[in-house]
């Protein structure tokens, strides 16, 4: 017999190994296939571009992986923490380690889910590289992290906060909810909202800025987990197509996923947009430029225009996120210090050339709408704290605290009622996605509620503190805490403090 | 003993609050969160929360005691599994460059293409239910070894399809063929059913008995150590060096898999919530949601049985199942004239390879009797 | 402690002081401690107590549903005036 | 929202050092209207609609064997589909650039 091409190869060594279940119910099998309504056909007709099987993903993410783990042990060797230009920096790096480190152990055990339940040879070997992929970014980050904690505080017991801290359970609901769906609709949130939608503005803005202030493994990190999500990019994109052509019954079902998990995945990242223009000192770029140039050029003008022929528009919410493309840093960066005191990363008082390049970058919007609110902290750090524990977004689970990009003055929270309780949420996107699904939204663990019903104790600012295993002065202001004068104090010794000219 | 110089005194000592022993745990334990998860399955009636001890019977005082006798986390599993890549194609091309596939007689060729090539299907069948097992295992310790054997088990079903496509360039069909056998041949029915039946068996825990604890030490022996001498036998190197390889991942699976029973077998846990006092939730009264907007996952009635029973229950289960359906095979090996008597060879591997290991980690076995006929 | 949102006479709210959401501040709601068989007026004090806000100002209470918004009338209960768990609340300076 | 032209391209690790200056050499050589954007730690290099990479031209550039797995190596991300990628060549399109 003739030598078999590539493309032969790869089917023979992915698609033609299941075989449909002669002695048990396809539906025994694979008990959620019908459930969400998506109607397959033909699916084999799909192909996975990388078309890398296990021998050459073996080989490629074992060097990989040399070359990232070779970068991270030159930088503890050589006290790269203590060579970044100014350690706020770290601040930053605590907010992306324990929103993103357990969310990316989520995705590993959500691909597997996906793989399992979804009957199409096509694309489950993708989907399972992607679930030890996930593996490999939750341990690489652990590992960076491991190594951190010792000289900063926030890290130590990410264990607890994960599960137990108001602010993490914003990643934590995203990827519960994916996890809670039905498997398509899972694949269709991570792998492409959150993959090919979001991960590059996560990644390589923030590798960028990592590079710009000195902190080269963080940056490594990001290049080197991004360079696996290209993969995962690519089996969103032709995972969606391949639903959209399937049959036209599907288009509605994945257009509401699409409105839904646009949002979803745009305010877990909401964060991102204060780890760009906030904790950085120098900055290569702002969030407004980095919006511009991963979603609306490589999104909206790039993908959305080829998926005009299946009848899919643009997200629901893709407008009101453009807007806001002025105010989002700031709003975020205003929320984060309202409960800096609560929190396991601190908030920093602003310095001049922070203001410069603020009103710089945002001419129409920092000086006249959010300027005022840091300059009260120049005298006081918590002069801009909130008394109490925040009310949260019902749907994404950040404070309510957005201001409506039309009328910034003004709170752009909602309420909807259901099953007799009013329910909040932070902008008309997450209303939206309450309202198609309140049984499954009132459902939320809601940090307040649970602090003050007791649940950690009768006390709940001790039992906070009791069941995340944070301490008061790992939260409050960079400058005046512990961490920055012992960063300080380690430069001093390595000489780092000397200007020579 | 080294010094420090006072300035690199760190904040802490160690990393994180609770102590670890070395790389493999600092990257591995804790990583899974076990209260507070937000909603529960939308299609599933059982209303239990993403990771819950519900999804098996067996009870454990610490899902985070666990630990992996190989303490393979990504890093060193796909640095290891490298080397086997490589090991397997390079003997792939040097089998190919020194004409030992095309040499190969007539006899051994139709043997291979009945017996061996329908295996890339057994090795991704078991596969894809370890997918489950990765998605509902609690403790990123267990799911992990899960992981890395799903991926061996993929690796393999890929190995042995590059294998039949070298054949398949000399010696006519191998793929197609390979399937209509595990679809078609009476000799194979019940593996594929076995195989089936693993796909709809829901307990993570019990999924790890079918495969791991009886099938594959009966097949994996057979198929890539005792057959492997046959295809010494037959100088047949492009499928004796890849079984080879193959066989240092079965002892893996096997060792990773009995020292998780038995220490489950050990557990002394009463509740099957027991595990949160190991976390720090003593004193913990419950999800506040638990009984007002939730169903209190308290409510459901605990395990009467004990671990030990249960796995003696799935063993009993399994074993004889596994046993049957290795040993329906016998007529291939027969019609092709291999030297190997499948009842005399399968008793040997339960006497050298089975009953051997059970002892060693303290499991109960019960060995098959295989009726005279 | 047991749950306090299992006893019959407990609820919490969510006011927020409405002034504070109008300036710099943008400060959003937070959670209080509340009981059916309370006086609105104590609520009130409650509220303010949260917000650490001056007493000695006069304020009154407004109720925030999806569909409506009503002033709350101090002389009644919680209970009588409708109030439920989870309602949000503003704290309005006259 | 003004209808742009759609780009389709690749953010590479310039710690990929020589590989990736070949790489983008090969990409300039093959392609009309290459952009490259420089963001320190990675460059975007970009191109209208498609963008093909040849082993061969990245080897005439690189003066080196050139594998095309070694993209996975280098690309960060990139974005447009990926309609070919073998021995030979990798193509990143759109269906309907304009």
């Amino acid at each position: 017999m003739a030598k078999l091409g590539v493309k032969e190869k790869y089917h023979a060594m992915t698609r033609d190994l299941m075989w449909e279940p002669k002695d048990f119910d396809m539906n025994r099998v694979y008990p959620l296939m019908e459930k969400e309504g998506i109607i397959l056909k033909n699916p084999s007709r799909w192909e996975d571009p990388f078309r890398m099987a296990y021998n050459q993903y073996v080989k490629i993410q074992s060097e990989k992986d040399g070359i990232y783990h070779a970068v991270r042990n030159a930088f503890e060797a050589n006290d790269g923490h203590a060579k970044v230009v100014d350690s706020r920096w770290y601040e930053g790096v605590k907010v992306f380690a324990t929103a993103v480190q357990p969310a990316e152990y989520s995705a590993h055990r959500l691909m597997a889910y996906v793989g399992r339940n979804i009957p199409i040879e096509a694309i489950r070997f993708a989907t399972f590289n992607q679930a030890i992929d996930e593996l490999r970014h939750a341990q690489i980050e652990i590992k960076h992290y491991a190594h951190m904690s010792k000289e900063i505080d926030g890290l130590h017991n990410f264990a607890n906060t994960t599960q137990n801290l108001w602010f993490n359970t914003v990643p934590k609901s995203f990827f519960d909810d994916a996890m809670t769906a039905g498997p398509f609709e899972a694949l269709m949130a991570i792998s492409f909202s959150f993959e090919y939608v979001f991960t590059n503005i996560l990644f390589l803005p923030f590798a960028s800025s990592a590079g710009a202030v000195g902190d080269e493994n963080f940056a490594a990190v990001g290049k080197t987990v991004q360079s696996d999500e290209s993969r995962h990019m690519a089996l969103g994109m032709s995972a969606l197509k391949m639903l959209l052509e399937e049959d036209d019954r599907n288009v509605p079902i994945i257009q509401g996923w699409l409105d839904k998990w646009y949002w979803r995945a745009y305010r877990m990242f909401s964060v991102v947009a204060t780890l760009v223009d906030y904790y950085p000192r120098i900055r290569p770029i702002s969030w407004k430029k980095a919006f511009e140039v991963y979603v609306e050029d490589q999104v909206f003008d790039g993908l959305f225009k080829d998926l005009r022929k299946y009848g899919i528009r643009l997200p629901k919410f893709a407008e009101d996120s453009i807007k806001e493309k002025e105010h989002y840093s700031h709003a975020v960066m205003r929320i984060l210090d309202h409960y800096k005191h609560a929190n396991l990363f601190r908030g920093f008082q602003l310095q001049p050339d922070d203001y410069e390049w603020l009103s710089q970058e945002y001419p129409d919007t920092f000086s006249q709408y959010y300027a005022p609110y840091f300059r009260r902290m120049d005298n006081h750090v918590l002069a801009g704290s909130s008394p109490g524990i925040p009310t949260v977004c019902s749907v994404c689970q950040v404070p309510t605290e957005f201001p409506d990009p039309n009328n910034p003055t003004k709170m752009w929270t909602q309420y909807s009622e259901y099953n007799n309780k009013t329910y909040i949420t932070c902008s008309p996107g997450c209303k939206h996605i309450f309202d198609q699904e309140p049984l499954k939204y009132m459902q939320i663990w809601w940090p307040a509620e649970a602090y003050l019903s007791g649940e950690f104790g009768a006390d709940p600012v001790a039992g906070l503190f009791k069941y995340t295993g944070l301490s008061p002065e790992e939260a409050g202001e960079h400058y005046s805490s512990r961490e920055h004068a012992h960063w300080l104090e380690y430069r001093k010794h390595l000489g780092l403090d000397k200007k020579f000219f | 003993m080294t010094t420090k110089p006072e300035f690199k005194k760190t904040i802490r000592d160690q990393a994180w609050d609770y102590k670890t022993k070395n790389e493999y745990e600092d990257v591995t334990v804790r990583q899974q969160p076990y209260v507070h998860m937000h909603y529960r399955h939308i299609f599933d009636e059982r209303d239990y929360d993403i990771y819950d001890p519900r999804y098996t019977r067996l009870k454990s005082s610490d899902w985070e005691a666990y630990r992996d006798p190989k303490k393979f986390w990504y890093t060193t599993y796909v640095n290891n599994r490298k080397k086997m890549a490589e090991e397997v194609e390079n003997a792939f091309n040097y089998a190919n460059e020194l004409g030992v596939i095309e040499n190969l007689s007539p006899e051994w060729i139709d043997a291979l293409r009945d017996l061996y090539t329908p295996l890339r299907h057994i090795e991704y069948g078991e596969n894809v239910q370890m997918q489950h097992v990765i998605r509902y295992a609690l403790g990123s310790a267990i799911e992990q070894c899960a992981t890395y054997q799903a991926y061996d088990k993929t690796g393999r079903a890929q190995w042995i399809s590059q294998w039949a496509m070298n054949m398949q360039e000399h010696h006519g069909d191998f793929l197609t063929h390979g399937k209509q056998v595990l679809l078609n041949e009476p000799a194979f029915q019940p593996l594929r059913r076995y195989v089936e039946e693993v796909l709809v068996t829901d307990d993570w825990a019990e999924v790890l008995v079918a495969e791991n604890l009886t099938l594959d030490l009966l097949l994996g022996n057979l198929m890539y150590r005792e057959f492997n001498k046959e295809a010494i036998k037959q100088g047949d190197t492009h499928l004796s060096i890849m079984n080879l390889v193959i066989g240092k991942q079965l002892d893996w699976h096997r060792d990773w898999a009995f020292s998780l029973f038995k220490l489950l077998a050990e557990d002394k846990a009463e509740s099957r919530w027991d595990y949160l006092k190991s976390l720090g939730y003593e004193e913990w009264e419950g999800d506040y949601r638990w009984g007002r907007i939730l169903s209190d996952p308290r409510e459901t009635p605990e395990e009467t049985l004990s671990n030990i029973e249960i796995i003696q229950e799935w063993v009993e289960k399994w074993y004889p199942k596994a046993f049957e359906a290795v040993l329906a095979l016998a007529p291939l090996f027969e019609k092709h004239g291999i030297d190997i008597n499948l009842p005399e060879t399968l008793k040997k591997i339960e006497d050298e390879a089975i009953i051997p290991i059970y002892k060693k980690y303290k499991l109960p076995f019960k060995q098959y009797e295989i009726a005279l006929s | 402690m047991a749950n306090y949102l299992k006893h019959d006479n407990h609820l919490i709210v969510w006011p927020v002081l409405k002034e504070v959401t109008e300036n710099d501040l943008f400060q959003g709601n937070i959670g209080v401690r509340a009981r059916f068989d309370m006086t609105n007026k104590e609520l009130l004090e409650a509220c303010l107590e949260a917000w650490k806000a001056n007493h000695n100002r006069h304020y009154t209470l407004r109720l925030i549903r999806a569909d409506y918004e009503t002033e709350i009338n101090l002389e009644q209960t919680v209970k009588e005036a409708g109030i439920r768990n989870g309602d949000y609340l503003e704290i309005i300076s006259a | 929202m003004t209808v742009k032209q759609a780009y389709v391209g690749m953010d590479l690790d310039t710690s990929g050092g020589s590989v990736v200056t070949a790489i983008i050499s090969a990409i300039e050589e093959d392609n009309e209207g290459v952009i490259v954007e420089d963001f320190h730690v990675y460059k975007k290099v970009k191109a209208p609609g498609k963008m093909v990479l040849k082993r061969e031209t990245v080897e005439e550039h690189l003066g080196a064997d050139f594998d095309m797995d070694q993209v996975h190596i280098v690309m960060s991300s990139c974005f447009g589909f990926i309609t070919d990628w073998d021995e030979e060549q990798l193509i990143i399109e759109w269906e309907d650039a304009e």
